[in-house]
């Protein structure tokens, strides 16, 4: 197998992990702030 | 009233415990036993492999035996909820550590002292290097274990499944100790190599942990 | 939320699109390893980033201990688990890269050892913090001090370990000789990540706030009502 | 009672609005009260009032969310814990020790060497010192006995008993009951969690009644005469 491969399976892990966990974070923030309308309107 | 005298009576609580109960040092037995045995019927070796892998074997027999100890550690202060006893008095915390440490060492160095003789049998081991060395390395390797050990029980009191959680705290925290001691013991019986990189090793690490458990054990206990 | 993802998504991507251009471009062809060398510069600079988070982790857990501000702590949470991101891409890369130089996908070499056993030790922090019930932070912390004090020893014992087990083989070391070029584009990606790692911190320790200010709103609400 | 001739003696306990939270439960709800010394105070209230958990608070057991308190004109609980006595829901005696063995340990914990202080504890709570049954053995309200005598081993100022009374028998009950009244006699300070509150009557010299983490109302109890009838 050519080591090209092997270079491009590499930057495509990190380019996938860190815009997964990106994604991710974002996600769980935008449900903590979904909560935090809902706590408020709730009162 | 020192923290040496209220180690010491702790100490002697706990030990008179165990006596009359012997809970944790027969469940500690019992599963090093079957560890011994099954690893013998996994592994089959000539007596010159043997020596090769017996550190390794021996010391994973004793982490994970040492492990079942650990977990009762605790156990016996949460039953009736006596811990509260001893936090609502003025008595220091670390005696309280110390005392468990010290204990938990005392088991497991018996345990080490009754299945060492059947690891000689299984596996046909003989020393080519000095056997004393083998006994600093397995007083210092041990310490090593119990000191985190003891420490971590205490962290794993406040979280769920505390019986899994010791073991996934303390192994990666103990892997260099664990390194030490399975590599020390394989040169010591050999006889290839010399130890003492891994025994000073084994000093600082336990000098360190115990340091940082002393500091940190009444934060921790007193944590509700 | 939105206005976050504004900022941080097309920042991630202009980083990474330039990291990437930087060492797959301009950088020059090594000769002996060829193009799998490129890894390099998206490697190296990972492991600093995590190397740089656990150091944040182990500074905010003391800073914790000693002022039990809620803060220091989501800034702990924060760096130990994006410093597990970066050491799991960190581990992966180790082994793409070992598999066409090497001719094995792993091997205990000291830096993969210790990367992995730094890796482990952290992930048990964070499942710590998901296990424990009330005092997380304070059980956190503690660990933390554990974790940070073990890496030192941990590197010591590996490297003496390695050396008594040679592994079977090494490339040339990875610092030998780098051409000029190779070095600025190394030094340009070093200070990319580090901005990239910043960021990956600042918007995880936004998000362990949120989470904190909408447990005490809750608690809070628990408070005034049903008197 | 004591000449307390002054008129307002420094409080025992001084709480400032107290708050503790589980989570996003409120146990405690801003509690902010202050208790006089040489009283026998009994708290009422439903389970999950946070009797429990203030009285945990107030023993230094657990961190206050909010809230300040002071204890024997101290800050930190620590530095009076010799002058606290504590008894928890649960028995806090090792079931694999004898009676004595169990408040000889203790009475180290305190810096009491004297063998005496534990078996005067045992015999105060009608117990016999040298019953060498083990923890494990006894009935209920032993346990509850030896528990108490365990709270007051070290002849502490101020004692926090949590339901010292369950599962125990009603004749033993009137006794525990008479013995706090003669410990708050000699001038300590007590506080009883109960739900039998009629236990108390005789002895008790104010009622608090705690709901929903807080402290909704306190009932002073005007004593008619010294207590004679009560004590058998």
């Amino acid at each position: 197998m050519s080591s090209i491969a092997f270079l491009k399976a590499a930057y495509i892990v990190a380019w996938a992990a860190y815009l997964a966990y990106l994604m991710r974070i974002l996600l769980r923030m935008k449900k903590v702030e979904t909560e935090m309308k809902d706590l408020e309107r709730g009162k | 009233m020192t923290t040496l005298t209220v180690t010491r009576t702790t100490l002697l609580k706990d030990l008179r415990m165990e006596w009359r109960s012997k809970d944790a040092i027969n469940s500690m037995l019992f599963f090093a036993l079957l560890v011994v045995v099954i690893f013998s019927f996994a592994f089959n070796p000539t007596a010159e492999e043997s020596r090769m892998i017996a550190g390794g074997l021996i010391w994973v027999a004793f982490l994970f035996a040492a492990v079942v100890a650990l977990n009762q550690t605790w156990a016996r202060e949460l039953r009736n909820q006596v811990l509260d006893a001893y936090r609502v008095s003025p008595a220091p915390p670390n005696a309280l550590f110390l005392a468990k440490a010290i204990g938990n060492f005392l088991f497991v160095v018996v345990l080490e002292c009754l299945m060492t003789p059947l690891f000689v049998i299984f596996y046909e081991l003989r020393s080519i290097g000095p056997v004393w060395q083998l006994i600093v390395v397995a007083l210092l390797g041990t310490w090593a274990l119990v000191v985190n050990g003891t420490f971590f029980a205490a962290l794993s009191i406040r979280t769920r499944s505390r019986e899994i959680m010791l073991p996934l705290i303390l192994f990666p925290i103990s892997i260099p100790a664990l390194l030490g001691m399975v590599d020390a013991t394989t040169s010591i019986l050999t006889g290839e190599a010399t130890p003492d990189f891994w025994i000073k090793l084994l000093a600082v690490y336990d000098i360190v942990f115990t340091a940082i458990c002393l500091m940190l054990f009444e934060t921790v206990l007193n944590a509700e | 939320m939105k206005r976050l993802a504004l900022i941080t998504l097309p920042l991630t991507l202009v980083l990474l699109a330039v990291s990437s251009y930087l060492a797959l471009v301009v950088a020059p062809t090594e000769a002996t390893m060829g193009d799998v060398q490129r890894i390099f510069y998206y490697h190296v600079p990972s492991a600093w980033v995590g190397g740089f988070c656990f150091f944040i982790n182990f500074v905010a857990s003391i800073w914790y201990l000693w002022k039990r501000s809620p803060r220091s702590d989501a800034l702990a949470a924060a760096s130990a688990e994006v410093g597990v991101v970066f050491c799991a891409v960190l581990l992966i890369e180790g082994t793409l890269w070992a598999r066409p130089v090497w001719g094995i996908w792993w091997t205990w070499d000291a830096r993969l050892t210790t990367t992995l056993v730094l890796w482990l030790i952290y992930v048990s922090y964070l499942v710590l913090r998901r296990f424990s019930a009330g005092q997380t932070q304070v059980m956190a912390a503690a660990l933390a001090v554990f974790a940070f004090a073990d890496v030192p020893i941990v590197y010591m014992s590996i490297r003496w370990f390695r050396t008594q087990h040679p592994s079977p083989v090494m490339g040339g070391g990875e610092n030998s000789g780098l051409a000029p070029a190779m070095l600025q584009v190394f030094l340009v990606n070093l200070a990319l990540f580090t901005v990239l790692g910043i960021l990956f911190i600042w918007l995880r320790y936004k998000l362990e706030t949120a989470e904190q200010a909408l447990e005490s709103a809750h608690a809070q609400a628990a408070l005034k009502g049903a008197a | 009672m004591a000449g307390t001739s002054e008129p307002h003696p420094p409080p025992v306990i001084l709480l400032d609005n107290l708050v503790k939270f589980f989570g996003r439960f409120a146990a405690l709800r801003g509690i902010s009260a202050s208790f006089a010394p040489g009283r026998l105070y009994v708290v009422l209230g439903d389970n999950g009032a946070g009797k429990s958990t203030l009285l945990r608070v107030v023993a230094g057991l657990m961190e206050p969310s909010q809230g300040s308190i002071s204890l024997l004109g101290a800050k930190r609980i620590r530095e009076v814990a010799p002058r606290i006595g504590y008894m928890g829901h649960a028995p806090l005696l090792y079931d694999e020790l004898s009676g004595m063995e169990n408040l000889r340990y203790f009475a180290g914990l305190y810096g009491i060497p004297d063998d005496e202080v534990s078996r005067n504890a045992m015999r105060m709570v009608g117990l016999d010192p040298d019953l060498p049954r083990r923890v494990g053995q006894y009935s209920q309200g032993m346990r509850q006995r030896l528990s108490l005598a365990r709270a007051v081993l070290h002849d502490p100022e101020l004692i926090l008993l949590d339901e010292p009374f369950s599962n125990v028998d009603v004749h033993s009950a009137r006794d525990m009951a008479a013995v706090l009244g003669r410990v708050r006699d000699q001038g300590k300070t007590i506080f009883v969690v109960t739900h039998q509150a009629a236990l108390m009557e005789d002895v008790a010299d104010e009622f608090v009644h705690m709901a929903a983490g807080q402290i909704v109302s306190r009932d002073e109890v005007v004593r008619k005469s010294v207590n004679v009838g009560s004590m058998r």
